[in-house]
């Protein structure tokens, strides 16, 4: 068992928790020390087994899911404890490597209580690794769950402003989501092998059983679909996320609007789209309604808003319905652009909020208007925050373009004009984000200066341009080199492209 | 139905309801345990009643309803001591002032 | 041919980009400016060395029988959507690529050293030198795209350039809105671009991989080009609103252009896009960035030329612009927007030009594609000439401190390298042979003649209009009346010190003979050779036209004299109207301001506070009502315990037993 | 008679010898001092009992006729009843030593251990005397224990509603029971009866019987509307009993009733109490938790908070099988643990301060960080969050209940999924209070006692691993298939 990598990928987590755990309390080297080792290993894995895979594809192995794995949990209901990766979860386990080694070293200052915030962060990163590397259901849903619940602690201890609101709200939205997805689960649970044959959550052999009938198919495809586009804040249910994201620490956004939105994007073509493909060609034009008002309403929103936390998040609101807007497109191009996506926001938005903290923590408002100018006082950060705004607004030669391009021309293939007026209904929310985008850079970074008492502020420290960097290459990386990672991609999305046009 | 044990059970049917009346409106402690010993009662005329009109063959009822009738004074033996309890800690014996507690 | 070249070609400026963007901080001024200038000395002989050897080596990848031949000198996959849809980076040399390469380079470097003197004292010097090679990096990558989709990244990285450029003094509240309103009127310009090519790559990726049209991605100019009917063919039955759903998506693949070359009614952003500092002005807005949209369309000349509705299109939204943008330079003050109300004028000229060529042989008409050989030569001479008086004008704002000709005047007495310069670029411009503004000019008058005589009339028109303006300002900044202000001692105009005099005298000297260039030898639609004539009587006229405006703007303006404000007065309207560009920005506040902020984004902003997040806050305080409504079933009395109790087991049974009645 | 039908009832009479020997001890020696080592050595008996009762096998007989079942099912019920017991004691003994206990300390533990024999007759009836028998042995004394409090007023209001409600209650039931009687072919055999009714024409009185029986049993279980004692009971009750009513007394009536409603009135499923049980585990999840939600006293909240859980515990009577019964107990177990942990930090706060409201929970992290953490831990095992054991208690239930394929089963289960939003909510308050909530702490630092901080590891232990380590859920499985 422990012979499988990505198993470790949970262990480590659980080991720098106990690490925390007996640390003192305000012991902040020992704290650091852990978080750093435990973070930097996770990362260095991240790297090896993404350089593995690809050894591993490249060595021709086709299998569906790589380093598999299959243990035996709750053996009467024949729950596992599966694991296994396509191109798309080592991505994404890359992504959650790469933000949770930022976000460790964004919160290098964070108080009170050091210690239990890195706990509640270790448990929070816990759970974003196993749903990823999971491939049943049941450790899936329990590991999204774990994911969640961090959430209202760090929100509601290490927030500001309406925090205690705010984590309550996210908190009981996001468990609202959960439970139709829990139902959803089990519905596939109890229907996922034919007359006879053995019940399973493997999420493989659900999907080769092909058993769940149409009539249930629809039931449990919105249940499951409503219940990760919670998550993946899905018109009309994202408003958890502006008060959420507005009220997170830094790096609790970072982590949350980088990699826990992404569990419901990844949870929608993974669960809902794959093991119900045949109600997922007949009902996604549902739910093609609901994103695209998303994209182009977040996008809306976000105009006028003058926090720049809610900025994001209804930047976020857009760019999520995006990704799942993109996935229900249901064909490869525009699925790998949806993940492509994930991959570029959650790097671009955890950019976003490091940089939002690192503002907010000198500047001690968030509201657009008392601020102006920054880049002559801090011009590291004024940079750094004109590259997340061009990310974010998709400018070639970094992710987001990549992404929003490969969306735009794969879900456009669709034959179905109605699929292609929505797709070009979309389009129209790079200008919009271009508008937003470009009045909060004009307004916060570029300008003259608003009040002068921050003059006196400093610009970056170490970690925070350690931090920043980290995630600036890699918004670049992509951007310039996007091929591998859409070549991997592809790939993974074969079999569920297939098993979608068998279900037609 | 047997004509002639409907007439032991009807008796039966007011006494509980006798019970559950005077246990709704009645205000001392003594008389709620009083109306509880009717709808215990009732029940307990109900089993022999069965036994001897359904039931001839057997005694279960019969034995149901000695069990009954011992449970139910145990629970009086309770009761009571509860109430002088009460009495002592409130001075009477009335229900309306057991309502600290409440929402 | 051999990649390094090439490959330098783009990468000289991205490394430049990076040294300088990331060291810059760190470096001397010196330092930064050396190595920029030097870098892009080296650009420019790896540019002239590809050009000259496409044009001159004769070699058969280039030239066979005498045809100019298109040549993909390599072209990678970057990305792949599809089989199909595949999006390569290239390097594509053919006529107009490698004459836009000579002009890019060229320009640059004279800004590149221009700018060592004319930013001299401006802090974030570095900075600039940064973004000018970032610039130089996207527009040459630009014009050496293999598809459509290569030209639509560096495209939009030309976008986020000039607006790093616009936007370099951020202090200024003035610059920052300039440079954002630029980007998003361009963006959204894009995004029709986007749209079309969305549509028209859909039908092309349709066809098989066996079919005519062959399994190249379906982004690829050469394919696409050289097989316009076979694209037709893709697309047949598929209507839109009455036109052919190519038409639509070489139309809206055109709106990009028309919002980078600041067409009528894109063309907000340019004006206010004098904010940024002047060389950027004559580099970006003026030679190169600006004239993306006639190259667009050169690029995909068969391509337009296979729905022809497109073309008139071309022309007809050149033509209005032409005319309306030479009324406004009429009447602006700040000699930048007269340059820059010049610019988009003679950019619809080109446009026009395009519009009226053709590639298939046109009945009467001598040689049909003149109009796009006419379109590139005037590109290439506009170019030089408008980046001349950009810098010209450059060096007099550096000299006065001022884009406001009413605090020139007289300055030719103090600043002589400039006025003369200055004075052949507005003779350039103006279509006085022998200067090279005239021969473009002269072929684009020629081919609107040929097409229409009404194109032909209408451009003279704006010709005449494009000589009085220019020496409207020319008069005023160096004849009118002196400033009285120069007689003080510290305020005393000179000329700019020799980094910026020397660009102004090479492209001056450039101007004065690129006109001779037998340019039809080198671009022309199909490659084949064409031998430049002029026609007399369109000369003939557009002389006439030109000096009969010279004529009036030197009555009017080269002595102070009452006769302009008379004018004014006798047409207030008119001349306000002119003034304020007809209003465009106006309505474009009002539209995106109040209808799209105040109406539609409030609106959202509210509705999402109020209604979505209303009903979300409407379900815990239900719930909280209904925990409240519900206490007082725990009265607190036992007796009401046991009747709650006693009825529900009632009515457990009750309705079950209801129920199975 | 054979005498040696006694030895298949080696729990009943683990626990009566243990009761007997604490009224030895207790009468045999003289007041004051001496009977401090009452608390050790009856701690200490009852842990050599508990783990008795987990190691004797179950001899799976039927012995008095069929009266009484000694089977695994039952075995394995008792056990996990014994170590909620046992948790129970651990908790209480800082009450039962504390000066006010003085000459009390005795009684509290033969009556605890009478209610304990009590619900192992409940658990093991097969016949409607001996579950009667059994039921009131463990409702009286409660009732005595209930009052415990002699200087609280509350106590006494608390009692006098207990035992007023519970003879009520058993009045309803035996007018039930008296009912069902009259179908029973007379025999009150629950294979007799299960036989004569399954051939019977469904009348009124029958219905009349299964909701009497629903509602005799309700009481013990506090379903909605059979609640309204709970909260004032356990607000009222010292802490300790609170946590033996809330997790022992409802485990063993949870069970007692799954096993009447599957084997005496299951032919009656679909037509009479689906629909009735519908209702009524609806009704006790969503009025729960809208009681719930206003608490403030940590104990009246506790209250709402079991009445919640109980109409969860009730899903897994909603499926016949083993597998719904399997799915009951772990929740049962997990319950136990979970909701000690809970009542473990009430009554040690309560012990030491005598706090015992929400607000004084406000910053209490600052001054009892480990105290703080496992009632963070037990808030969380409740509301259903892993890696915790209560997630993994209700996805099994709900798995349990969604095995059939009738969509009115997953509304229900959709309805239990929405309330558990309810739920968290409130559950979360707590963490807030805790966590959250500004202020200096209120809750002075404390250490609690050996045998508090003994309850509180294996309380957590437990909401840890339960989950994680499946055996504990194939335990109950396996028990739960051999019912009889």
């Amino acid at each position: 068992m422990f012979s499988n990598i990505l198993i470790w990928f949970v262990i480590v987590p659980v080991i720098m928790m106990a690490g925390l755990a007996l640390c003192g309390n305000d012991n902040m080297k020992a704290i650091r020390g852990v978080m750093v080792t435990g973070s930097t290993a996770l990362l260095a894995m991240a790297i090896y087994l993404v350089v593995a895979f690809l050894e591993m594809r490249s060595a021709g192995n086709t299998d569906e899911m790589l380093f598999t794995g299959s243990w035996i949990w709750y053996a009467p209901l024949n729950i596992h404890l599966a694991v296994g990766v396509d191109g798309i979860s080592v991505l994404m386990l890359l992504l959650s490597a790469v933000i949770v080694f930022a976000g460790t070293f964004a919160s290098w200052k964070i108080s009170p209580l050091p210690k239990n915030f890195f706990l509640w962060f270790a448990l929070l990163s816990t759970g974003v690794f196993g749903f990823f590397i999971s491939i049943d259901m049941f450790t899936m849903f329990m590991f999204y769950e774990v994911a969640l619940i961090p959430m209202y602690l760090l929100i509601g201890v290490w927030g500001t402003g309406r925090k205690e609101y705010s984590a309550m709200k996210l908190t009981l939205m996001l468990m609202g989501g959960s439970a139709f997805l829990m139902l959803g689960l089990l519905g596939i649970y109890w229907h996922s092998a034919p007359e006879g044959g053995t019940l399973t959550w493997n999420i493989l052999e659900i999907s080769h059983n092909a058993a769940v009938d149409p009539s249930w198919q629809r039931l449990l495809f919105c249940f499951t679909f409503v219940g990760f586009g919670v998550l993946g804040a899905m018109f009309p249910f994202h408003t958890w996320s502006p008060d959420g994201h507005a009220c997170a620490p830094t790096a609790v956004s970072m982590l949350h609007a980088g990699v826990l939105m992404k569990l419901g994007g990844y949870g929608c073509f993974r669960i809902a789209i794959f093991l119900l493909p045949q109600a997922a060609n007949e009902l996604a034009w549902i739910f093609i309604i609901l994103t695209g008002i998303s994209v182009v309403y977040g996008a809306f929103s976000a105009c006028v808003q003058t926090d720049l936390k809610y900025i994001n998040a209804y930047s976020s609101v857009s760019h999520c319905g995006m990704v799942l807007f993109a996935i229900l497109m249901l064909n490869t191009t525009a699925m790998t652009g949806a993940i492509l996506q994930m991959l570029s926001h959650g790097l671009m938005t955890a950019l976003f909020f490091a940089l939002i903290g690192m503002i907010y923590g000198r500047t001690h408002t968030r509201d657009i208007r008392q601020m102006g100018g920054l880049m002559q006082i801090m011009p590291y950060l004024g940079v750094c925050y004109m590259i997340a705004g061009f990310a974010s607004l998709g400018l070639p030669g970094l992710s987001g373009f990549v992404a929003e391009m490969t969306i735009f021309f794969g879900a456009f293939q669709d034959a179905d004009l109605f699929h292609r007026i929505f797709v070009i209904a979309a389009t129209t929310s790079i200008v919009i984000t271009a508008v937003y985008i470009l009045r909060v850079v004009g307004k916060l970074v570029l300008g003259p200066v608003v009040d002068e008492h921050h003059r006196q502020l400093t610009d970056a420290s170490w970690w925070e341009r350690f931090s920043t960097v980290t995630l600036i290459v890699c918004l670049a990386g992509i951007g310039f080199f996007p091929n591998w990672i859409n070549e991997t991609i592809q790939q993974s999305f074969e079999p569920i492209v297939n098993v979608l046009n068998q279900a037609i | 139905m047997d004509l002639e044990m409907l007439w032991y059970l009807v008796p039966s049917v007011i006494m509980f309801c006798a019970g559950v009346f005077g246990f709704i409106t009645r205000k001392n402690t003594i008389a709620l345990l009083l109306s509880l010993e009717l709808m215990l009662n009732a029940a307990d005329l109900n089993f022999v009643v069965f036994n001897r009109y359904l039931f001839p063959g057997s005694m279960e009822g019969m034995v149901f309803t000695l069990f009954a009738i011992a449970i139910a004074a145990a629970e009086t033996a309770i009761a009571i001591a509860i109430i002088i309890n009460i009495y002592r800690a409130v001075g009477n014996s009335d229900i309306t002032s057991a309502q600290k507690m409440k929402f | 041919m051999d990649i390094t070249l090439p490959i330098l070609i783009l990468a000289i400026p991205f490394a430049m980009f990076l040294i300088l963007g990331i060291g810059g901080v760190k470096m001397p001024r010196k330092l930064a400016g050396s190595i920029g200038i030097l870098a892009n000395g080296a650009l420019l002989a790896c540019c002239y060395t590809v050009a000259f050897t496409y044009f001159f080596s004769g070699d058969p990848l280039f030239i066979i029988d005498g045809v100019r031949q298109q040549y993909q000198v390599f072209d990678v996959t970057w990305l792949a959507f599809t089989d199909r849809l595949v999006v390569n980076i290239g390097f594509l040399l053919d006529p107009i690529c490698a004459m836009m390469l000579v002009v890019i380079s060229t320009i640059s470097f004279m800004v590149h050293l221009y700018s060592w003197g004319y930013m001299e004292h401006e802090p974030g010097f570095q900075r600039y030198y940064a973004f000018l090679a970032l610039f130089t990096f996207s527009m040459l990558g630009l014009v050496v795209a293999t598809n459509i989709f290569q030209m639509y990244i560096f495209w939009e990285l030309v976008g986020v350039s000039s607006f790093l450029l616009i936007g370099f003094f951020y202090k200024l509240p003035s610059a920052v809105s300039a440079s954002k309103k630029a980007f998003i009127v361009t963006r959204f310009a894009d995004l029709f671009m986007l749209i079309g090519i969305l549509v028209l790559s859909y039908y092309v990726a349709q066809t098989p991989a066996d079919g005519p049209l062959g399994g190249a991605s379906a982004f690829n100019f050469l394919m696409l080009n050289s097989h316009p009917t076979n694209v037709l063919a893709s697309t047949l039955g598929a209507t839109f609103m009455g036109g052919s759903v190519l038409t639509w998506a070489m139309i809206l693949i055109f709106v990009g252009g028309m919002g980078k070359s600041a067409m009528l009614p894109l063309h907000i952003w340019l004006p206010d896009a004098m904010e940024g500092p002047t060389p950027v002005s004559a580099l970006i807005h003026a030679a190169t960035m600006v004239v993306a949209g006639v190259y667009l369309v050169a690029r995909f000349f068969p391509m337009y030329c296979i729905v022809p509705d497109s073309l008139t299109f071309i022309t007809v939204v050149g033509a209005i612009t032409a005319f309306y943008a030479a009324v406004v330079a009429c009447a602006q003050i700040d000699i930048k927007r007269v340059l820059a109300f010049s610019t988009i004028s003679q950019i619809a000229f080109m446009m026009v030009s395009l519009g009226c060529a053709y590639d298939q042989p046109i009945e009467g008409v001598h040689y049909s594609g003149l109009g796009y050989m006419a379109g590139m030569f005037h590109l290439f001479t506009h170019a030089m000439f408008k980046a001349l008086l950009f810098l010209g004008a450059g060096a007099l704002i550096h000299a006065v401190h001022s884009n406001d000709y009413t605090k020139m005047g007289g300055l030719r007495k103090y600043m002589p390298i400039t006025h003369w310069t200055f004075l052949i670029g507005c003779l350039a411009i103006a279509g006085i042979p022998p200067f090279s503004g005239f021969f473009s000019k002269d072929e684009m008058l020629t081919a609107m003649y040929n097409r229409d005589i009404i194109w032909g009339v209408w451009m003279t028109i704006v010709a005449g209009l494009t000589a009085f303006y220019m020496f409207r300002i020319y008069y005023l900044i160096f004849w009118w009346e002196e400033n009285p202000e120069y007689k003080h001692d510290g305020h005393k105009p000179h000329d700019a010190p020799w980094q910026m005099s020397l660009p102004l005298i090479i492209l001056a000297a450039v101007s004065c003979v690129a006109g001779f260039i037998p340019f039809g030898e080198f671009v022309t639609f199909n490659g084949e050779p064409y031998h430049i004539h002029l026609e007399g009587w369109v000369a003939g006229t557009s002389i006439t036209v030109a000096v009969l405006a010279i004529a009036l703007a030197t009555v009017m303006y080269a002595k102070k004299n009452p006769l302009p404000s008379k004018m004014r007065q006798a047409m207030p309207g008119l001349w306000m109207a002119a003034h304020k560009r007809f209003y465009w920005d106006e309505i474009y506040m009002f539209v995106t301001h109040k209808i799209i902020f105040g109406g539609i984004c409030r609106a959202i902003a509210w509705f999402d506070r109020h209604i979505i997040d209303g009903t979300m806050d409407a379900l815990a305080a239900v719930t909280n009502f209904c925990s409240v409504k519900i206490k007082s079933f725990q009265s607190g009395n036992v007796q009401a315990y046991v009747a709650w109790y006693l009825l529900g087991a009632l009515l457990l049974g009750a309705i079950t037993w209801i129920c199975l009645l | 008679m054979d005498y040696s039908q006694f030895g298949a009832m080696l729990p009943e009479l683990i626990i009566l010898g243990l009761f007997v020997i604490v009224l030895c001890a207790d009468v045999f020696t003289k007041d004051g001092s001496a009977k401090r080592f009452l608390t050790p050595m009856t701690t200490v008996l009852f842990l050599l009992a508990t783990v008795a009762i987990w190691l004797i096998p179950s001899s799976g007989e039927e012995v008095f006729g069929g009266m009484y079942v000694d089977s695994q099912a039952c075995k394995a019920m008792k056990a996990i009843l014994n170590v909620g017991a046992f948790i129970v004691l651990l908790q209480a003994a800082e009450w039962v030593e504390s000066d006010d206990m003085k000459f009390r300390r005795g009684e509290f533990y033969e009556l605890l251990l009478a209610t304990l024999f009590g619900m192992y007759l409940m658990i093991s009836a097969r016949h409607f005397l001996l579950f009667i028998i059994g039921l009131e042995c463990a409702s009286l004394p409660l009732a005595a224990m209930v009052a415990f409090n002699k200087k609280h007023y509350e106590s006494h209001e608390a009692a006098i509603k207990y035992i007023l409600t519970a003879v009520f209650s058993s009045a309803i039931l035996l007018m039930g029971l008296s009912f069902v009687y009259a179908f029973s072919g007379g025999s009150l055999y629950f294979n007799d009866i299960a036989a004569s009714i399954a051939g019977t024409e469904i009348n009124g009185l029958l219905i009349a019987a299964v909701a009497f029986v629903i509602a005799g049993i309700g009481f013990k279980l506090s379903l909605v509307p059979f609640h309204l004692w709970t909260a004032d009971v356990y607000q009222g009750a010292p802490t300790a009993i609170t946590a033996y009513l809330s997790v022992i007394s409802k485990g063993a009536a949870a069970f007692a009733f799954f096993v009447i409603f599957a084997q005496v009135f299951g032919s009656l499923y679909s037509e009479v109490w689906e629909w009735m049980m519908y209702a009524v585990i609806i009704a006790t999840i969503t009025v729960g938790n809208l009681f719930a939600m206003r608490q403030k006293n940590m104990k009246r909240f506790m209250a709402f908070s079991s009445v919640s859980q109980a109409g969860y515990i009730m899903l897994g009577v909603m499926t016949e099988q083993a597998l719904g019964l399997g799915s009951m107990m772990f929740y049962i177990f997990v319950y136990i643990v979970s909701n000690l942990a809970a009542f473990a930090v009430i009554s040690s706060i309560e012990n030491k301060t005598g706090k015992v409201s929400m607000d004084d929970y406000d910053g209490l992290h600052k001054s009892n960080p480990r105290l703080s953490f496992v009632m963070t831990l037990a808030m969380f095992s409740l509301a259903g969050i892993p890696p915790f054991a209560g997630f993994f208690s209700k996805i099994l239930i709900f798995t349990s209940v969604t095995a059939s394929d009738s969509m009115a089963l997953y509304m229900l289960v959709l309805v239990a999924l929405i309330n558990t939003i309810i739920s968290l909510y409130y559950y979360l308050l707590v963490v807030k209070a805790i966590w959250i909530n500004p202020g200096e702490a209120k809750v002075e630092r404390f250490e609690s006692n050996r045998c508090d901080r003994v309850a509180l590891v294996l309380c957590t232990l437990g909401i840890v691993f339960f989950g994680l380590v499946p055996y504990i859920y194939e335990y109950c499985l396996d028990a739960a298939r051999l019912l009889n």
